[in-house]
């Protein structure tokens, strides 16, 4: 007889999802799926819609990473306009996107990572939370966190007109520029967060790192995977995020491959369950393999610790330095521990506020040069960028007027989709045993396990990033034997 | 919404309607209907008991909505509005289903029939719970009228309105007054002559203090509502120069006349070609020097007269000009006065005699020798020159209906009884003081049985020829009514305007001015401190123009609000 | 009740992006204000909760539910059915609920077109393809189950009966907050009604200067190099904002973007894209139809426009199938 | 029995309405599919009263108005003239067969015209069979 148990839905991800686990007669694990219940076919309803209009669409497919949609399709709209965007308006959206990064990084790291380190793992679910967090760090250091993803919000305000689903890049570069005075406000506050990323930075390490318990848990928990890892890297093959070449480097270091936006079907594919309406990529010249580990699956993550380990350096000094720290205490690049990603996220706040400052002191951020009438359609465009929870690619044609003809997305977190669904399983193997009945600590150990990843299944199952209160359902003979649950 | 007591009545309209719809299943439906407290059917509702049928129950059984299924509300929907009114109930507490002319009259199977009107009674109810009482604005009357045309129409109203009082302003395009009239010699059938009608007129209007008579000018601009017209003439003084005047005036009569048709239009009968085939007008003037002759200066011994010249024809205009007929019959009895021995043959389609004394008219004409031919419609005589050695000039060929012959006449001067049409620059007119023409270009009477001299315009009146082709008594009658119709409203001092208009709720209005330049009538105002738009309702026609296109739903059509609206098209759709 | 009872909140999603509830994380340090207000008993994004917290609540027991997101499979439609029982008050918060939103316009499309270019004609599916998902799966003998992906989208109204809507994609944090508060301190309009947004049109709040209005020409928005203090509609660059309520803060025209009306309609106009047919086509400066029709050519895809946010709330909600 | 179709008419009250009338008192016979709701002017109907029809169950829309240039209220057909290819422009997207709404001019005098547009609309339509709008959004809430 086999024995269900369901956790459904696996909420603080995205709220859209659900796992599934299959015990045999023996009671051990038998299968587990990690299932995605969510489709809103965007790639089907931007068919028709004039290019233009695509960036202002498709933010929607995610509103905690709008930004990372909205400059995907801008550059594939460049692209299938034939490029013709200023330079003015690439270093305009680089630097929203940088400050998107922040926002973004600070939500991540302190309202839904934070709770695990400085509440502890074990605490009360009820305080597991932001305000548990700040309860226990103090309302100044509370005040700060919220102040500093305020202040982030607040640049990309005033570079692009909005923050959440902004509508500011079009053909042929952006709708706005920034004028001296916009310059001005927002100097201070990139200071600011300049200041905030090293502060957090020093509150992990002092946290985490200070932690003995903490630092084996990372190390030595069952959150590994031996899959390869994906990432944008620049011309020096340093971490980027806005513009860059897919580079795929095995979970050994070694080069898989290479490749500019435009090649993204030669080196993807796209796996398809009927059990998920999520798809599952894949790695096209290796063909699918399954779920599988090892040298040779053709499976890979792309998350913050993918987009360091792909690349050969950070872009700015401060953020090596932290870079270097992270791999000489984690054992060398590339690093394999999931958890490990909340720090590469710190790692890149650095260098995202190291690159504000970059622009601020650019003469060419106020010029009027940010938009120029595009002289021509070519029919075709790809962009990628790195979204905060992997690289994410929009891919359009369009008819001789600039209207949609097909589009394609692979979406941050569906690179991951293979490697959720199979840590899932490992962490589910690792805590039900033959003749045990399951652990109520399985729900925090998968848990954390997709919090590493920070799912956002707003992109790919189109829920949000958060909490993941979780229930665990043991069926037998279609009745439930047992019942956990994580609740307020 | 408030509920509310809705009486329904079906007109029978003797058996009009209930020929084809049965009224008393209309009746029962109407019952089974919302908020619908009676139901009623009734031989003529428009009659004084049928009327008086809806007192009565507004009065006994408080019945606050009324639905009259009947014949067009464009007919009598101000009939039972009065009813209403009399009743103590807001006059727009009232809504028509037509059920006759769009109904019982087009349609044949009474099943169908009865369903349709049981479509329309729905709609007109659901509609009517939705009405709201409107209040109807008084404004000042102006008691001046600008009248356009100084022909005979334009001369009589004028001298009307001065004779009561009032200022009028007169503008004749031509250097003269007179206008179509003053080309006639004699009239038909008394035989007057057309300068002893008008000279005195013209003399008393000329003379009257109370008409500033503009010559060589034309209206070019016509602003505002009635009892408040702000109209433009442009006048040439006594170098030519134009400059332009403007004057308040409360209403317009238009009386611009008619033109005759073009006779080289119809080529056979080769006007402008054969010297002596001449137009009534060009034979009138004949008659006024006191010489009938030929092109040469000959008397003619045979002359033909051809009727219908433009008229009653599919190529040129369908409707009869009403005057020819009996204009040519006089021109046969001065002919023959003139020329005795003259041989005169009268080449006719029907010969319409219908007003008073032409049908004697005629029979006299008969009497005098004249040779009637008659032709079909489309099957016109052909004129030819005669050969050398004939005797005349030239050669009429009819195919006679009466005898069923071809017959070949002589003819030395053959007279083309030309119609009358719509001034080729009554379209201007009509834009300038906004009224519609027909198909033919002639002006659209507000009703034509009942209205015939007002317009859809209110405060802007029609007299004579610019309505249709009419004689001069005809004429002189709508002018007088359509004076009469002024004096008397000049007479209660202020004008009561339509409750149904266009009004803007100001803490909706986001000042976009979408509706800003859509206004025919200039009626919308922006307010730029406020910034928002604004409804001028005096100004305002009700067009609704700017409630269908107020983006913000800022804009209400008064009795045609979109609850309206919609609620009819639900009731409709059955 | 001899003590106060604080505020029994709940945010949940249905087929959301999660902007809204980024919204209300930008309410800033009112977030704090909240927590002290009100029993926050549901919030996945940042506080834990399931199915089965809802399932467990009596009926009524929470005083306020926000629900964002539309309606698009089976299982949204369950949250939605169970939150209203729960609720008191039920929020249809943003524009997904208001209207059905962005994933609305999945609605000019059938589930069969959206199932074959997701899993089957596109260029990086694995070659060969030919599954989709389904409900139902079997799999190594065990049951897997997916929500049902309706044929199309829907607004919440369409589902449950929805006391207040909170327009906006997403609701700007300023009427976030005060909607918020206003439920706090009971100072609610009539039930039905939009709250967190005026009664005009974003032009209201618009700065750019406004004056009659002649389009001879639309122009697509990188066709030209507008005038950043004139009304985009004058200068042919289409811009919803005349049909939309305000209270988003002029976000898109003032980064030079016309309006895309994702505030809705405004009080008692039943259908937002047909008040833009209607307002647009009538001060296009042309009474030929030919070049009327040329005119009109400069707006490809009108009707995702005039319907982009609010296509299955509109008066025909989708397109028509065979 | 066969299909009939349910047909709303939006007439402008000067040219179309008077129009209709005249059909009446000069007797001309036309199918009885089309009911009529008048308007002051063709520039009044908003294009939510096409779509509201539809929504509601109409089989077809006809509006009609004074011919361009004819107009009681000066250019209130241009209007409608501007609105209408628009609002067909949509209709096409919601996938609408092209011959369930129509704008026709038609004058006061135009009584065998109007007949002649009514009956030749209703023959179009009546191929067609119901308008799918209606009984497709009942469907969609059984679907669910």
């Amino acid at each position: 007889m086999t024995r269900t148990i369901s956790i459904d839905p696996i909420t603080r991800l995205e709220g859209h999802g659900k796992i599934e686990i299959f015990l045999d007669d023996e009671g051990a694990v038998e299968d587990c799926y990690f299932q995605i219940p969510e489709l809103r076919g965007f790639e089907r309803f931007v068919v028709g819609r004039p290019l233009e209009e695509l960036p202002r669409i498709v933010t929607r497919i995610c509103g905690v990473c709008p930004a990372s949609h909205h400059m995907a399709s801008a550059k594939a709209v460049d692209a299938c306009f034939g490029d013709e965007c200023p330079p003015v308006a690439h270093k305009l959206r680089d630097m929203y996107y940088h400050a998107h990064y922040i926002h973004s990084h600070i939500a991540h790291f302190y309202a839904l990572a934070a709770p695990d380190f400085v509440c502890g793992p074990d605490a009360d679910p009820a305080i597991r939370n932001i305000l548990g967090v700040v309860a226990k760090v103090g309302l100044e250091i509370g005040g700060r966190v919220i102040q500093a993803r305020s202040l982030a919000q607040r640049i990309q305000a005033i570079l692009g007109g909005r923050t959440t689903h902004l509508v500011w890049c079009l053909p042929g570069g952006v709708a706005k520029g920034l004028s001296a005075q916009e310059l001005e406000e927002i100097k201070p506050m990139v200071k600011e967060l300049g200041a905030f990323a090293d502060f957090s930075l020093h509150l992990f390490r002092q946290v985490v790192l200070g932690n003995a318990q903490y630092v084996d848990l990372i190390l030595n928990g069952p959150y590994t995977l031996d899959v390869h890892n994906m990432g944008l890297v620049d011309r020096d093959l340093a971490v980027t995020f806005y513009d860059g070449d897919v580079r795929v480097v095995d979970f050994l270091g070694r080069e898989i491959c290479r490749y500019p936006p435009r090649a993204y079907a030669e080196h993807v594919a796209e796996h398809v369950e009927p059990w998920s309406y999520l798809k599952f990529p894949y790695l096209k010249k290796r063909g699918w393999k399954g779920f599988t580990e090892g040298l040779d699956s053709s499976l890979y993550c792309a998350t913050p610790l993918s987009r360091l380990n792909v690349a050969e350096r950070m872009a700015t000094p401060r953020a090596q330095e932290a870079r270097e720290e992270m791999y000489a205490t984690l054992g060398g690049r590339p690093c394999r521990a999931l958890l490990a990603n909340h720090w590469a996220r710190l790692v890149e706040m650095v260098q995202n506020a190291e690159m504000l400052e970059r622009y601020c002191a650019d003469p060419e951020i106020t010029s009027d040069r940010f938009r120029v009438v595009p002289s021509r359609i070519t029919g075709e465009g790809v962009g990628i960028v790195e979204a905060m929870r992997g690289t994410l690619t929009h891919h359009y044609t369009c008819d001789e007027n600039g209207i949609c003809t097909s589009a394609n997305l692979i979406v941050g977190t569906t690179n991951n989709n293979g490697p959720i669904h199979m840590v899932t399983k490992k962490v589910a193997q690792a805590m039900i045993q033959p003749g045990k009945d399951p652990d109520p600590a399985i729900l925090n150990m998968i848990e954390m396990a997709f919090r590493a990843f920070d799912p956002c299944f707003s992109c790919a199952t189109h829920s949000l990033p958060g909490q993941m209160p979780l229930e665990v359902q043991v069926w037998k003979g279609g009745e439930r034997t047992w019942h956990a649950k994580r609740g307020p | 919404m408030q509920s509310c007591k809705i009486g329904v009545y079906i007109c029978q309209c003797g058996t009009n309607i209930a020929k084809m719809v049965d009224c008393e299943a209309l009746v029962a439906f109407a019952e089974t209907l919302p908020e619908v407290a009676l139901a009623k059917t009734y031989k003529y509702m428009c009659s004084n008991p049928g009327q008086d049928m809806i007192v009565q129950d507004i009065q006994a059984n408080g019945l606050d909505r009324v639905v009259v299924a009947a014949c067009s509300p464009r007919m009598h929907e101000r009939t039972f509005r009065n009813a209403l009114q009399v009743a103590g109930l807001n006059p727009y507490f009232f809504e028509m289903a037509n059920i006759r002319e769009h109904c019982s009259w087009v349609h044949d199977d009474p099943v169908a029939a009865t369903q349709k009107a049981k479509a329309l009674v729905r709609g007109a109810v659901l509609r009517v719970a939705r009405h709201e009482a409107l209040e109807r604005k008084t404004v000042d009357m102006c008691p001046e009228v600008l009248v356009i045309g100084g022909g005979i129409a334009g001369l009589t109203a004028a001298l009307d309105i001065a004779d009561a009082g009032h200022r009028v302003h007169l503008v004749e395009r031509q250097g003269s007054l007179g206008g179509n009239l003053a080309r006639i010699d004699l009239t038909a059938p008394f035989l007057n002559a057309a300068r002893d009608l008008l000279t005195e007129r013209i003399t008393r209007v000329t003379e009257s203090e109370r008409i500033d008579v503009m010559l060589h000018s034309r209206v070019v601009n016509l602003d505002g509502f009635i009892g408040n017209y702000r109209a433009t003439v442009e006048v040439r003084d006594a170098d030519g120069l134009p400059r332009k005047t403007e004057f308040l005036v409360g209403n317009v009569i238009v009386a611009t006349g008619y033109q005759e048709f073009e006779a080289s239009r119809i080529t056979h009968y080769g006007y402008g070609k054969l010297p002596n085939v001449v137009t009534s007008f060009e034979f009138e003037l004949m008659l006024r020097h006191g010489r009938i002759q030929m092109a040469d200066g000959h008397l003619p011994r045979f002359v033909s007269i051809i009727h219908c010249v433009g008229s009653r024809s599919q190529e040129f205009h369908g409707y009869c000009s009403r005057v020819c007929c009996m204009t040519a019959l006089k021109y046969a009895h001065e002919v023959r006065s003139a020329i005795p021995g003259c041989h005169v043959s009268d080449i006719y389609i029907d010969m319409h005699a219908f007003g008073k004394g032409h049908e004697d008219f005629y029979r006299r004409s008969s009497e005098v020798k004249t040779l009637f031919l008659m032709y079909r419609k489309g099957d016109r005589p052909v004129i030819r020159r005669a050969d050398p050695g004939d005797t005349c000039d030239m050669l009429i060929e009819v195919n006679e209906q009466l005898s069923g012959e071809t017959i070949e006449i002589p003819a030395d001067l053959v007279v083309l009884m030309v119609g009358m049409e719509a001034r080729s620059d009554a379209h201007e007119v009509a834009r300038l003081v906004n009224i519609s023409q027909d198909k033919e270009g002639w002006f659209i009477e507000s009703h034509p049985k009942l209205d015939p001299v007002a317009t859809t315009t209110d405060g802007v009146y029609i007299a004579g020829t610019c309505a249709a082709p009419k004689d001069i008594p005809d004429t002189v009658a709508q002018a007088r009514a359509s004076a009469a119709r002024i004096l008397a409203k000049v007479a209660r001092g202020r004008i009561e305007v339509d409750a149904v208009y266009a009004e803007v709720d100001e803490a909706r209005c986001s000042g976009c001015r979408i509706c800003n330049d859509l206004c025919p009538y200039s009626a919308i105002e922006f307010d730029a401190v406020k910034k928002v738009s604004r409804v001028i309702s005096a100004v305002c026609k009700a067009c609704g123009a700017c409630g269908a296109a107020c983006p913000s739903g800022a804009i209400k059509a008064r009795h045609f609000t979109d609850a309206q609206i919609f609620a009819q098209i639900e009731g409709v759709l059955l | 009740m001899s003590e106060t009872k604080k505020l029994q909140i709940a945010l949940y999603w249905g087929a959301a992006c999660g902007g809204c509830d980024v919204a209300v994380l930008d309410t800033d340090a009112f977030i704090l204000d909240v927590a002290a207000l009100a029993d926050i008993r549901l919030w996945p994004i940042a506080v834990d909760g399931k199915y089965a917290d809802i399932e467990a609540l009596a009926d009524g027991e929470l005083d306020v539910a926000f629900f964002n997101g539309a309606v698009r499979n089976s299982e949204n439609e369950h949250i939605a059915r169970l939150l209203r029982q729960k609720s008191r008050i039920l929020v249809a918060f943003g524009s997904c609920a208001h209207l059905g939103g962005i994933p609305g316009l999945a609605n000019f499309f059938t589930r069969d077109e959206i199932i074959r270019t997701a899993y089957l004609d596109n260029p990086s599916i694995e070659p060969g393809n030919r599954t989709v998902p389904t409900p139902e799966t079997r799999v190594n003998g065990h049951t897997l189950d997916i929500p049902k992906f309706y044929q199309r989208v829907f607004p919440l109204e369409a589902v449950v009966p929805v006391d207040y809507f909170l327009p906006g994609c997403p609701p700007a944090p300023d009427q976030v907050r005060a909607a918020i508060l206003a439920i706090a301190t009971g100072n609610l309009p009539a039930r039905g009604s939009v709250v967190g947004a005026s009664e005009r049109a974003v032009c209201e709040d618009c700065k750019r200067e406004k004056s009659e209005k002649k389009i001879g020409r639309f122009y697509r928005p990188w066709e030209i190099i507008q005038d950043p203090t004139k009304c985009l509609l004058e200068q042919g660059i289409v811009c919803l904002g005349p049909a939309t309520r305000s209270g988003c803060g002029v976000r898109c025209p003032n980064t030079g973007q016309g309006c895309r009306g994702c505030y809705g309609p405004l009080p008692g106009v039943v259908d937002q894209g047909a008040k833009v047919i209607s307002s647009l086509a009538s001060v296009i400066d042309s009474r030929d139809p030919e070049e009327i029709e040329r005119i009109l050519d400069g707006i490809p895809d009108f009707t995702a426009i005039a319907y982009r946010f609010g296509l299955p709330a509109s008066l025909l909600q989708r397109r028509i199938r065979a | 029995m066969s299909f009939e179709p349910r047909i709303v008419g939006f007439l402008c009250n000067w040219c179309s309405y008077t129009g209709a009338d005249l059909a009446g008192t000069s007797r001309i016979h036309y199918p009885p599919n089309v009911h009529i709701i008048r308007v002051m002017c063709s520039a009044r109907i908003d294009p939510t009263f096409v779509l509201k029809a539809l929504a509601q169950g109409a089989d077809g829309v006809l509006v009609c108005g004074c011919h361009p240039g004819d107009c009681h209220y000066t250019d209130g057909n241009y209007k409608a003239m501007r609105r209408f290819p628009l609002l067909k422009r949509v209709l096409d997207a919601y996938g609408l067969e092209k011959d369930r709404v129509r704008l026709e001019w038609v004058s006061a005098s135009e009584g065998q015209r109007f007949a002649d547009v009514v009956s030749d609309m209703t023959e179009r339509i009546r191929p067609l069979g119901p308008c799918r709008i209606r009984p497709g959004l009942q469907a969609d809430m059984a679907e669910r």
